[in-house]
Protein backbone atom coordinates (compact mmCIF):
# COMPACT_ATOMS: atom_id res chain seq x y z
CA UNK A 1 0.00 0.00 0.00
CA UNK A 2 1.11 3.54 -0.42
CA UNK A 3 3.09 5.93 2.22
CA UNK A 4 1.26 8.54 2.94
CA UNK A 5 3.31 11.99 2.76
CA UNK A 6 2.88 14.67 5.48
CA UNK A 7 4.42 18.21 5.44
CA UNK A 8 7.60 15.85 3.39
CA UNK A 9 7.66 13.23 5.82
CA UNK A 10 7.20 10.03 4.97
CA UNK A 11 4.44 8.15 7.29
CA UNK A 12 4.53 3.89 6.51
CA UNK A 13 1.25 2.08 6.53
CA UNK A 14 0.65 -1.65 6.17
CA UNK A 15 -1.12 -3.55 3.49
CA UNK A 16 -4.68 -2.39 4.92
CA UNK A 17 -4.12 1.28 5.39
CA UNK A 18 -3.09 0.89 9.04
CA UNK A 19 -0.26 3.15 10.83
CA UNK A 20 2.78 0.72 10.82
CA UNK A 21 3.76 3.33 13.85
CA UNK A 22 0.91 4.52 16.01
CA UNK A 23 3.31 7.14 17.13
CA UNK A 24 2.66 8.58 13.89
CA UNK A 25 -0.65 9.80 14.49
CA UNK A 26 -1.54 13.60 13.94
CA UNK A 27 -4.60 15.25 12.89
CA UNK A 28 -3.42 15.97 9.89
CA UNK A 29 -2.43 12.41 9.10
CA UNK A 30 -6.09 11.39 10.49
CA UNK A 31 -7.44 14.10 7.78
CA UNK A 32 -4.76 12.26 5.11
CA UNK A 33 -6.24 8.71 6.36
CA UNK A 34 -9.67 9.60 5.79
CA UNK A 35 -9.44 10.71 2.86
CA UNK A 36 -8.16 7.34 1.54
CA UNK A 37 -11.45 6.18 2.81
CA UNK A 38 -13.50 8.86 1.08
CA UNK A 39 -15.00 10.41 4.04
CA UNK A 40 -13.96 14.16 4.44
CA UNK A 41 -13.76 15.11 8.29
CA UNK A 42 -16.62 17.07 9.84
CA UNK A 43 -17.10 18.03 13.25
CA UNK A 44 -18.77 15.04 14.18
CA UNK A 45 -16.50 12.88 12.78
CA UNK A 46 -13.27 14.78 14.80
CA UNK A 47 -15.81 14.55 18.27
CA UNK A 48 -15.67 10.55 17.21
CA UNK A 49 -12.04 10.57 16.46
CA UNK A 50 -11.36 11.98 19.78
CA UNK A 51 -13.65 10.01 21.67
CA UNK A 52 -12.25 6.86 19.82
CA UNK A 53 -8.76 7.95 21.58
CA UNK A 54 -9.89 8.57 24.70
CA UNK A 55 -11.46 5.44 24.77
CA UNK A 56 -8.13 3.98 24.42
CA UNK A 57 -6.72 5.86 26.94
CA UNK A 58 -8.97 4.72 29.50
CA UNK A 59 -9.24 1.09 28.60
CA UNK A 60 -6.27 0.28 26.40
CA UNK A 61 -8.70 -1.51 23.85
CA UNK A 62 -10.04 -0.71 20.70
CA UNK A 63 -13.64 -0.11 21.20
CA UNK A 64 -15.98 -2.98 19.57
CA UNK A 65 -19.38 -1.40 17.92
CA UNK A 66 -21.55 -1.83 20.71
CA UNK A 67 -18.97 -0.11 23.62
CA UNK A 68 -18.26 2.55 20.92
CA UNK A 69 -22.44 3.05 20.65
CA UNK A 70 -22.63 3.49 24.42
CA UNK A 71 -19.40 5.37 24.91
CA UNK A 72 -20.13 8.03 22.30
CA UNK A 73 -23.50 8.46 23.79
CA UNK A 74 -22.39 8.82 27.43
CA UNK A 75 -20.06 11.11 25.91
CA UNK A 76 -21.75 13.28 22.98
CA UNK A 77 -25.59 12.36 24.28
CA UNK A 78 -28.33 9.52 23.58
CA UNK A 79 -28.67 11.43 20.09
CA UNK A 80 -25.53 10.41 18.80
CA UNK A 81 -25.03 7.74 21.29
CA UNK A 82 -26.63 5.26 18.42
CA UNK A 83 -25.14 2.90 15.57
CA UNK A 84 -26.61 4.95 12.44
CA UNK A 85 -24.80 8.20 13.41
CA UNK A 86 -21.67 6.12 13.68
CA UNK A 87 -22.56 4.59 10.14
CA UNK A 88 -23.20 7.81 8.55
CA UNK A 89 -19.96 9.04 9.65
CA UNK A 90 -17.42 5.82 9.28
CA UNK A 91 -19.16 3.28 6.95
CA UNK A 92 -19.32 0.67 6.23
CA UNK A 93 -17.63 -0.20 9.62
CA UNK A 94 -17.33 2.80 12.23
CA UNK A 95 -15.00 0.79 14.78
CA UNK A 96 -12.81 -0.31 11.97
CA UNK A 97 -12.55 2.63 9.56
CA UNK A 98 -13.02 5.06 12.99
CA UNK A 99 -10.12 3.13 14.62
CA UNK A 100 -8.11 2.90 11.22
CA UNK A 101 -8.52 7.42 10.95
CA UNK A 102 -7.92 7.62 14.87
CA UNK A 103 -4.58 6.05 14.72
CA UNK A 104 -5.79 2.67 17.37
CA UNK A 105 -4.43 -0.58 16.89
CA UNK A 106 -5.42 -3.00 14.31
CA UNK A 107 -8.44 -4.59 15.32
CA UNK A 108 -7.79 -8.62 15.79
CA UNK A 109 -10.28 -9.56 13.91
CA UNK A 110 -11.96 -10.65 16.86
CA UNK A 111 -15.13 -8.59 18.07
CA UNK B 1 -26.34 -30.50 39.27
CA UNK B 2 -22.42 -29.21 38.69
CA UNK B 3 -20.12 -31.61 37.18
CA UNK B 4 -16.68 -30.55 38.32
CA UNK B 5 -14.11 -31.92 36.76
CA UNK B 6 -10.68 -31.12 37.89
CA UNK B 7 -6.94 -32.11 36.06
CA UNK B 8 -3.63 -31.03 38.42
CA UNK B 9 -2.53 -33.16 40.99
CA UNK B 10 -3.69 -32.46 44.27
CA UNK B 11 -0.81 -30.51 46.06
CA UNK B 12 0.53 -29.18 42.26
CA UNK B 13 -2.09 -25.78 42.09
CA UNK B 14 -4.98 -24.97 43.64
CA UNK B 15 -7.47 -26.37 40.83
CA UNK B 16 -9.13 -29.04 43.12
CA UNK B 17 -8.59 -26.81 46.24
CA UNK B 18 -10.34 -24.29 44.33
CA UNK B 19 -13.17 -26.71 43.50
CA UNK B 20 -13.91 -28.55 46.60
CA UNK B 21 -14.48 -24.76 47.83
CA UNK B 22 -17.30 -24.27 45.00
CA UNK B 23 -18.24 -27.88 45.10
CA UNK B 24 -22.44 -28.16 46.37
CA UNK B 25 -23.56 -31.59 47.88
CA UNK B 26 -25.53 -33.39 45.04
CA UNK B 27 -23.00 -31.91 42.75
CA UNK B 28 -20.12 -34.64 41.03
CA UNK B 29 -16.64 -34.77 40.68
CA UNK B 30 -14.31 -36.32 38.07
CA UNK B 31 -10.80 -36.45 38.49
CA UNK B 32 -9.14 -36.67 35.12
CA UNK B 33 -5.39 -36.64 34.21
CA UNK B 34 -3.47 -35.29 36.75
CA UNK B 35 -5.84 -35.47 39.40
CA UNK B 36 -6.13 -38.73 39.77
CA UNK B 37 -3.52 -38.64 42.30
CA UNK B 38 -5.97 -37.20 44.08
CA UNK B 39 -8.15 -40.54 44.28
CA UNK B 40 -5.82 -42.62 46.24
CA UNK B 41 -6.41 -40.72 49.52
CA UNK B 42 -9.25 -39.45 48.67
CA UNK B 43 -10.44 -38.64 52.81
CA UNK B 44 -6.59 -37.09 52.95
CA UNK B 45 -7.63 -34.75 49.64
CA UNK B 46 -11.02 -33.94 51.75
CA UNK B 47 -13.01 -35.07 48.84
CA UNK B 48 -16.73 -34.86 49.52
CA UNK B 49 -18.55 -38.27 49.85
CA UNK B 50 -20.66 -38.91 47.26
CA UNK B 51 -20.63 -39.20 43.19
CA UNK B 52 -16.41 -38.94 43.08
CA UNK B 53 -15.71 -40.26 39.76
CA UNK B 54 -12.22 -41.00 38.23
CA UNK B 55 -11.20 -41.77 34.65
CA UNK B 56 -10.04 -45.30 34.50
CA UNK B 57 -7.55 -44.64 31.58
CA UNK B 58 -5.87 -41.83 33.37
CA UNK B 59 -5.37 -43.80 36.82
CA UNK B 60 -4.09 -46.74 35.02
CA UNK B 61 -1.51 -44.90 33.32
CA UNK B 62 0.04 -43.44 36.05
CA UNK B 63 -0.65 -46.87 38.17
CA UNK B 64 -2.63 -45.12 40.64
CA UNK B 65 -5.15 -47.23 42.55
CA UNK B 66 -8.24 -46.55 42.99
CA UNK B 67 -9.55 -45.90 46.97
CA UNK B 68 -12.99 -46.98 47.89
CA UNK B 69 -15.22 -44.79 47.18
CA UNK B 70 -13.76 -42.81 43.88
CA UNK B 71 -15.89 -45.07 41.10
CA UNK B 72 -13.34 -45.92 38.22
CA UNK B 73 -15.32 -44.79 34.77
CA UNK B 74 -14.33 -44.89 30.92
CA UNK B 75 -14.63 -42.11 28.33
CA UNK B 76 -18.34 -43.09 27.44
CA UNK B 77 -19.75 -43.06 30.99
CA UNK B 78 -17.74 -39.69 31.21
CA UNK B 79 -19.98 -38.66 28.15
CA UNK B 80 -23.32 -39.74 29.88
CA UNK B 81 -21.81 -37.89 33.14
CA UNK B 82 -22.07 -34.83 31.15
CA UNK B 83 -25.88 -35.66 29.46
CA UNK B 84 -26.87 -36.15 33.19
CA UNK B 85 -25.31 -33.02 34.59
CA UNK B 86 -25.22 -29.07 34.22
CA UNK B 87 -23.35 -27.00 34.47
CA UNK B 88 -20.09 -28.91 33.44
CA UNK B 89 -17.13 -26.34 35.14
CA UNK B 90 -13.57 -27.30 34.41
CA UNK B 91 -10.79 -26.52 36.89
CA UNK B 92 -7.36 -26.76 35.48
CA UNK B 93 -3.77 -25.28 35.95
CA UNK C 1 -27.16 -33.53 22.27
CA UNK C 2 -24.98 -31.24 21.14
CA UNK C 3 -21.28 -30.79 22.32
CA UNK C 4 -19.23 -28.28 22.48
CA UNK C 5 -15.41 -28.50 23.42
CA UNK C 6 -13.44 -26.15 24.10
CA UNK C 7 -9.71 -27.18 23.86
CA UNK C 8 -7.07 -24.64 25.94
CA UNK C 9 -3.91 -27.36 25.50
CA UNK C 10 -1.25 -27.11 22.85
CA UNK C 11 -0.73 -31.22 21.73
CA UNK C 12 2.27 -32.78 22.95
CA UNK C 13 2.63 -30.10 25.21
CA UNK C 14 0.14 -30.24 28.23
CA UNK C 15 -2.15 -33.72 27.95
CA UNK C 16 -5.61 -31.62 27.14
CA UNK C 17 -5.34 -31.83 23.72
CA UNK C 18 -5.21 -35.43 23.51
CA UNK C 19 -7.67 -35.99 26.36
CA UNK C 20 -9.95 -33.87 24.70
CA UNK C 21 -9.55 -35.81 21.52
CA UNK C 22 -10.57 -39.01 23.15
CA UNK C 23 -13.71 -37.34 24.39
CA UNK C 24 -14.86 -36.50 21.12
CA UNK C 25 -14.42 -39.80 19.97
CA UNK C 26 -16.54 -41.25 22.78
CA UNK C 27 -19.00 -38.41 22.09
CA UNK C 28 -19.31 -39.41 18.53
CA UNK C 29 -19.58 -43.40 19.25
CA UNK C 30 -22.48 -42.49 22.09
CA UNK C 31 -24.30 -40.84 18.84
CA UNK C 32 -24.32 -37.46 20.10
CA UNK C 33 -23.13 -34.32 17.77
CA UNK C 34 -20.60 -32.25 18.30
CA UNK C 35 -21.38 -28.88 17.51
CA UNK C 36 -18.48 -27.17 17.70
CA UNK C 37 -14.55 -28.09 19.20
CA UNK C 38 -13.23 -24.38 19.66
CA UNK C 39 -9.52 -24.27 20.20
CA UNK C 40 -8.47 -20.92 21.91
CA UNK C 41 -5.22 -19.92 24.15
CA UNK C 42 -2.28 -22.31 23.83
CA UNK C 43 -4.96 -25.07 22.32
CA UNK C 44 -4.40 -22.94 19.15
CA UNK C 45 -1.64 -25.49 18.09
CA UNK C 46 -3.64 -28.18 17.54
CA UNK C 47 -4.13 -26.21 14.57
CA UNK C 48 -0.71 -26.72 13.30
CA UNK C 49 -0.13 -28.24 9.63
CA UNK C 50 3.62 -28.40 10.66
CA UNK C 51 3.60 -30.62 13.32
CA UNK C 52 5.54 -33.30 12.95
CA UNK C 53 6.12 -35.90 15.85
CA UNK C 54 8.10 -39.08 15.96
CA UNK C 55 6.35 -41.99 14.19
CA UNK C 56 5.99 -43.77 17.36
CA UNK C 57 3.95 -40.58 19.42
CA UNK C 58 0.42 -40.23 18.40
CA UNK C 59 -0.16 -38.31 15.64
CA UNK C 60 -2.64 -35.71 17.01
CA UNK C 61 -3.05 -33.59 14.20
CA UNK C 62 -4.17 -36.47 11.37
CA UNK C 63 -6.63 -37.87 14.35
CA UNK C 64 -8.81 -34.73 14.34
CA UNK C 65 -8.55 -34.34 10.91
CA UNK C 66 -9.92 -37.93 10.18
CA UNK C 67 -12.84 -37.29 12.82
CA UNK C 68 -13.33 -33.82 11.12
CA UNK C 69 -13.88 -35.75 7.50
CA UNK C 70 -15.93 -38.77 9.29
CA UNK C 71 -18.02 -36.36 11.29
CA UNK C 72 -17.84 -33.42 9.08
CA UNK C 73 -16.78 -31.92 12.68
CA UNK C 74 -16.42 -27.85 12.88
CA UNK C 75 -12.82 -27.30 14.03
CA UNK C 76 -12.68 -23.58 14.54
CA UNK C 77 -9.27 -22.21 15.42
CA UNK C 78 -9.98 -18.76 17.49
CA UNK C 79 -8.24 -16.26 15.01
CA UNK C 80 -6.45 -13.78 17.84
CA UNK C 81 -5.12 -16.33 19.68
CA UNK C 82 -3.88 -17.98 16.97
CA UNK C 83 -2.29 -14.53 15.31
CA UNK C 84 -0.20 -13.85 19.06
CA UNK C 85 1.26 -17.65 18.19
CA UNK C 86 2.01 -17.75 14.50
CA UNK C 87 -0.53 -20.03 13.62
CA UNK C 88 -1.79 -18.39 10.14
CA UNK C 89 -4.41 -19.05 7.48
CA UNK C 90 -3.27 -18.32 3.61
CA UNK C 91 -5.60 -15.11 3.59
CA UNK C 92 -4.46 -14.15 6.97
CA UNK C 93 -0.87 -14.53 6.13
CA UNK C 94 -1.20 -12.48 2.90
CA UNK C 95 -3.30 -9.85 4.94
CA UNK C 96 -0.61 -9.59 7.86
CA UNK C 97 2.18 -9.81 5.52
CA UNK C 98 4.38 -12.69 7.30
CA UNK C 99 6.32 -14.71 4.68
CA UNK C 100 3.75 -18.45 5.37
CA UNK C 101 0.49 -20.16 6.19
CA UNK C 102 0.38 -22.91 8.25
CA UNK C 103 -3.16 -23.75 9.49
CA UNK C 104 -3.96 -27.48 8.74
CA UNK C 105 -6.68 -28.81 6.48
CA UNK C 106 -10.02 -28.96 8.09
CA UNK C 107 -9.51 -25.97 10.36
CA UNK C 108 -11.27 -23.13 10.16
CA UNK C 109 -10.17 -19.50 11.69
CA UNK C 110 -12.75 -17.24 13.14
CA UNK C 111 -13.50 -14.84 15.96
CA UNK C 112 -14.53 -15.23 19.75
CA UNK C 113 -18.09 -14.56 18.18
CA UNK C 114 -18.54 -18.40 17.42
CA UNK C 115 -17.10 -19.31 21.11
CA UNK C 116 -20.56 -16.99 22.44
CA UNK C 117 -22.62 -18.18 19.42
CA UNK C 118 -21.69 -22.15 20.39
CA UNK C 119 -21.94 -21.14 24.23
CA UNK C 120 -25.44 -20.01 23.82
CA UNK C 121 -26.77 -22.53 21.45
CA UNK C 122 -25.16 -26.27 22.26
CA UNK C 123 -26.57 -28.04 24.85
CA UNK C 124 -23.19 -28.94 27.00
CA UNK C 125 -20.18 -26.90 26.83
CA UNK C 126 -17.06 -28.33 28.35
CA UNK C 127 -13.42 -27.02 28.60
CA UNK C 128 -10.30 -29.19 28.48
CA UNK C 129 -7.65 -27.30 30.41
CA UNK C 130 -3.82 -26.71 29.06
CA UNK D 1 -33.88 -19.30 24.80
CA UNK D 2 -30.31 -19.00 24.81
CA UNK D 3 -28.37 -20.58 27.20
CA UNK D 4 -26.79 -18.61 30.71
CA UNK D 5 -23.16 -18.03 30.56
CA UNK D 6 -20.72 -17.91 33.81
CA UNK D 7 -17.31 -16.63 33.07
CA UNK D 8 -14.99 -18.29 35.95
CA UNK D 9 -11.81 -16.33 36.50
CA UNK D 10 -9.27 -18.07 38.29
CA UNK D 11 -6.02 -16.84 37.01
CA UNK D 12 -3.69 -13.92 38.42
CA UNK D 13 -2.80 -11.59 35.39
CA UNK D 14 0.46 -11.69 34.01
CA UNK D 15 1.75 -14.85 34.88
CA UNK D 16 -0.19 -16.66 31.82
CA UNK D 17 -2.61 -15.54 29.30
CA UNK D 18 -5.49 -16.81 30.87
CA UNK D 19 -6.49 -13.87 32.55
CA UNK D 20 -6.18 -11.67 29.23
CA UNK D 21 -7.74 -14.35 27.33
CA UNK D 22 -10.42 -14.82 29.37
CA UNK D 23 -11.30 -11.45 29.17
CA UNK D 24 -11.21 -10.97 25.31
CA UNK D 25 -14.05 -13.67 25.53
CA UNK D 26 -15.88 -12.10 28.27
CA UNK D 27 -16.15 -9.02 26.34
CA UNK D 28 -16.58 -10.99 22.90
CA UNK D 29 -20.14 -12.73 24.26
CA UNK D 30 -21.25 -9.41 25.71
CA UNK D 31 -20.40 -8.07 22.09
CA UNK D 32 -22.82 -10.87 20.77
CA UNK D 33 -25.52 -10.06 23.29
CA UNK D 34 -25.02 -12.89 24.93
CA UNK D 35 -23.95 -11.10 28.06
CA UNK D 36 -22.13 -13.55 30.82
CA UNK D 37 -21.76 -13.34 34.37
CA UNK D 38 -18.51 -13.44 35.67
CA UNK D 39 -16.99 -14.61 38.62
CA UNK D 40 -13.54 -14.22 40.40
CA UNK D 41 -11.96 -16.65 42.49
CA UNK D 42 -8.94 -18.12 43.32
CA UNK D 43 -6.14 -16.36 41.98
CA UNK D 44 -8.27 -14.46 40.04
CA UNK D 45 -9.27 -11.69 42.21
CA UNK D 46 -5.89 -10.54 41.79
CA UNK D 47 -7.03 -9.22 38.32
CA UNK D 48 -8.99 -6.94 40.40
CA UNK D 49 -5.96 -5.33 42.21
CA UNK D 50 -4.72 -2.00 41.24
CA UNK D 51 -1.90 -2.77 38.52
CA UNK D 52 1.31 -0.88 36.89
CA UNK D 53 2.55 -3.52 34.61
CA UNK D 54 4.32 -0.92 32.34
CA UNK D 55 8.12 -1.95 33.36
CA UNK D 56 7.00 -5.56 32.34
CA UNK D 57 5.94 -4.35 28.94
CA UNK D 58 2.16 -5.30 29.28
CA UNK D 59 -0.95 -3.40 29.35
CA UNK D 60 -3.10 -3.08 32.51
CA UNK D 61 -5.60 -5.79 32.14
CA UNK D 62 -6.93 -3.75 35.09
CA UNK D 63 -7.79 -1.21 32.59
CA UNK D 64 -9.26 -3.62 29.78
CA UNK D 65 -11.50 -5.07 32.83
CA UNK D 66 -12.76 -1.65 33.35
CA UNK D 67 -14.21 -1.76 29.76
CA UNK D 68 -16.57 -4.56 31.00
CA UNK D 69 -19.21 -1.73 31.92
CA UNK D 70 -19.17 -0.75 28.31
CA UNK D 71 -19.62 -4.11 26.73
CA UNK D 72 -22.85 -3.92 29.39
CA UNK D 73 -21.74 -6.20 32.16
CA UNK D 74 -22.67 -4.11 35.27
CA UNK D 75 -22.25 -6.30 37.94
CA UNK D 76 -18.73 -8.43 38.97
CA UNK D 77 -18.92 -11.25 41.27
CA UNK D 78 -16.30 -12.22 43.50
CA UNK D 79 -15.88 -15.18 45.97
CA UNK D 80 -15.83 -13.77 49.19
CA UNK D 81 -13.51 -16.41 50.84
CA UNK D 82 -10.52 -15.96 48.09
CA UNK D 83 -10.47 -12.40 48.75
CA UNK D 84 -10.06 -13.01 52.23
CA UNK D 85 -7.67 -16.26 52.29
CA UNK D 86 -5.46 -14.09 49.97
CA UNK D 87 -5.16 -11.02 52.77
CA UNK D 88 -6.87 -8.88 50.84
CA UNK D 89 -9.41 -5.97 51.98
CA UNK D 90 -12.43 -6.15 50.17
CA UNK D 91 -12.42 -2.24 50.08
CA UNK D 92 -9.31 -2.30 47.90
CA UNK D 93 -11.35 -4.18 45.08
CA UNK D 94 -13.24 -1.75 42.74
CA UNK D 95 -14.16 -1.68 39.22
CA UNK D 96 -14.90 1.85 37.86
CA UNK D 97 -18.53 1.27 36.97
CA UNK D 98 -19.53 -1.94 37.98
CA UNK D 99 -21.07 -2.98 41.19
CA UNK D 100 -18.86 -6.01 43.19
CA UNK D 101 -20.83 -8.28 44.18
CA UNK D 102 -19.51 -10.57 47.35
CA UNK D 103 -20.42 -14.41 47.22
CA UNK D 104 -20.01 -16.21 49.99
CA UNK D 105 -21.51 -19.41 48.44
CA UNK D 106 -19.95 -19.84 44.80
CA UNK D 107 -21.18 -23.60 44.72
CA UNK D 108 -24.76 -22.09 44.60
CA UNK D 109 -24.33 -19.76 42.60
CA UNK D 110 -22.39 -21.75 39.82
CA UNK D 111 -25.01 -24.23 39.85
CA UNK D 112 -27.72 -21.96 38.15
CA UNK D 113 -25.74 -21.55 34.81
CA UNK D 114 -26.75 -23.53 31.62
CA UNK D 115 -22.73 -22.95 30.55
CA UNK D 116 -19.20 -22.24 32.33
CA UNK D 117 -16.27 -21.01 30.30
CA UNK D 118 -13.24 -21.52 32.77
CA UNK D 119 -10.16 -18.88 32.34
Amino acid sequence: MDNLVIAGREIALDKEGFLRDLNDWSPEVATALATRENIELTRDHWDVITLLRDFYQEFELSPAMRPLVKYVGQHLGPEKGRSIFLMQLFPPSPAKIGSKIAGLPKPTNCL
Amino acid sequence: MTLHIVNQSPLGGSALHDCLASFVEGDALLLIEDAVYAATAPTHHKLPQDNIYALTADAHARGVKLAQGVKGIDEAAWVDLCVAHTPIVSWFR
Amino acid sequence: MQFTLVVYGAPHSSEGAATALRFAQATLAAGHGIYRVFFYADGVHNGSALAAPPQDEQDLLGQWQSLQQDHALDLTVCIAAAQRRGLLSESEANRLEKPSANLAAGFSLAGLGQLAEAAAVSDRLISFGG
Amino acid sequence: MANSILALCRHAPYGNTLAREGLEAILACAAMDQIPAVLFTGDGVYQLLEQDPQAINEKSLRRNLQAMPMFGIEQIHVCEKSVAARGIATDTLQLAGAELVLLADTGAFIRDFDQVLSF
